[in-house]
């Protein structure tokens, strides 16, 4: 039989609830059996695209962060939504080591460690709208990135 | 946040919390950066016995620390660093910048 | 200072929701510094809460239950919502041992677990469009009802 | 679930899970009344040392399967009950029907 699932977390733009964000996508995961190893994956995944929510999307304003989690058989979808400042190039936003607040001691690895962790990455971004980060990843599969 | 840190000279410890994350970086770095400021400090160590999450923040704090130190010859290191935390050092590269220490913990202090 | 918080979490309808709501709404509380104790009555309140929505307000469906919480300084606010069957008699529900179900096991004692274990319980209903439970708790109060 | 049910003679022992809500209680209810179904069982023990969360599901669970031994003199006990759970034996008014006891488990066994 299929299973599916699916949740729907929105918390405000506060730096105390990067850990919640974690732990609920993590609960969330548990439905699909993963290892220790997969739990970190995801829990560091969606702490990269949440922070980036709080510091490049809204810097200092208090707004929404839209999480969005399904899973159908083994695959976990979470998508990570603002409707902050957006981004001009997507492309160059993802090259390791890229930041734009490298005074802020960001260090320019948030997307490289979200595609390092989980199986697909994808980013629509709107400059003055807003940024969609969609992660992918099959639970159950064994394929660390560290083996 | 103070009682997470021990001064012994010039070397300051820095017991990093469960979590490192952009949230607890942030308060690290503000206590952190009063005491590097004074100027005595040379050895600046973080203690990552308790911690068994790091993301990018970490990184990017202890490199932002690291930059500091490197003006006067300062050094930086990581010790008691768990299996997870030694792989997103690796990953990030921050190893080729710091001391990283895997050596469990065989005394572990009261603090 | 003040402290302020928000977050909404919507789960399916599926009882294996029971426990991520609960884990979700107990990471949330973490931020009011709760007690052990009073981390267990939130984690129970929500649970009775929840469960409500899957086996009277939806049955046998799967819909989306909505859960708000809040806080300001030492008050956590739970609200749960469903777009189910609804309460015909308020009054009559609440009462313990009360049940249109006992055939499939319930105690009756849902709300009544949800008024010992938080502070202040209020329902709002509307027969054949739903129901919303709305518990407050302030933390760090020491109140238990076991005391 | 068959794996945390023993049956001895005509006694029942269930291992709780760690969390006894709805989802939890309508699983252990589908095997368990499988088993009584047979006749067999006269005792009903649920064993809590491993459960740490139980809400009024898991109350109304008990009460059913008490109510389904009653009619052949069978009775239903839950051991190993830590407070919090006690007490919510306690204000569900369960105890009166069934026997509980908190004494602690001295000898955790595999399972
Ligand atoms: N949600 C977002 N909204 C706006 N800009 C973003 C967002 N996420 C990432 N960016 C941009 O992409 C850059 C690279 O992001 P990332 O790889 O996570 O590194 P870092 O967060 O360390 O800067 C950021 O510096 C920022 O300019
Ligand atoms: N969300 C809801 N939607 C519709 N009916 C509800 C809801 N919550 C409670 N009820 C009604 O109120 C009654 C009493 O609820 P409760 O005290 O939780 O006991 P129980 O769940 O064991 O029946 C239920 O039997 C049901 O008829």
């Amino acid at each position: 039989m299929e299973h599916k699932n699916k949740m729907v977390l929105e918390v405000e733009s506060r730096s105390c609830n990067e850990g919640l964000a974690r732990i609920a996508v993590a609960a969330f995961a548990t439905q699909l059996n993963p290892t220790l190893e997969e739990v970190a994956d995801i829990k560091t995944a969606v702490s990269e695209a949440i922070t980036n929510c709080i510091v490049h999307a809204y810097e200092k304003e208090t707004e929404l962060i839209r999480i969005e989690c399904f899973c159908q058989n083994k695959e976990l979808t979470v998508i990570i939504r603002d409707t902050g400042k957006g981004i001009e190039d997507v492309k160059r936003a993802m090259e390791p080591l890229f930041t734009t607040k490298p005074e802020q001691d960001r260090s320019g690895m948030g997307f490289a460690f979200m595609e390092a962790f989980m199986d697909r990455v994808s980013v629509e971004s709107c400059p003055g709208r807003g940024t969609s980060v969609t992660m992918k990843k099959i639970i159950g599969r064994q394929n660390s990135v560290f083996e | 946040m103070e009682e997470n840190m021990v001064k012994r000279g010039n070397r300051l410890i820095v017991y990093v919390p469960r979590e490192l994350d952009h949230h607890f970086a942030e308060q690290i770095t503000e206590t952190l950066d009063q005491e590097l400021e004074k100027g005595i400090v040379r050895q600046l160590v973080f203690d990552f016995s308790a911690t068994t999450f790091m993301d990018s923040s970490g990184i990017g704090m202890i490199m932002g620390r690291k930059r500091l130190l490197s003006c006067c010859g300062g050094t930086v290191s990581a010790i008691h660093v768990n299996d997870r935390i030694w792989r997103i050092m690796q990953l990030s590269g921050i190893y080729k910048h710091i001391e990283i220490s895997q050596e469990a913990v065989w005394n572990r202090k009261m603090r």
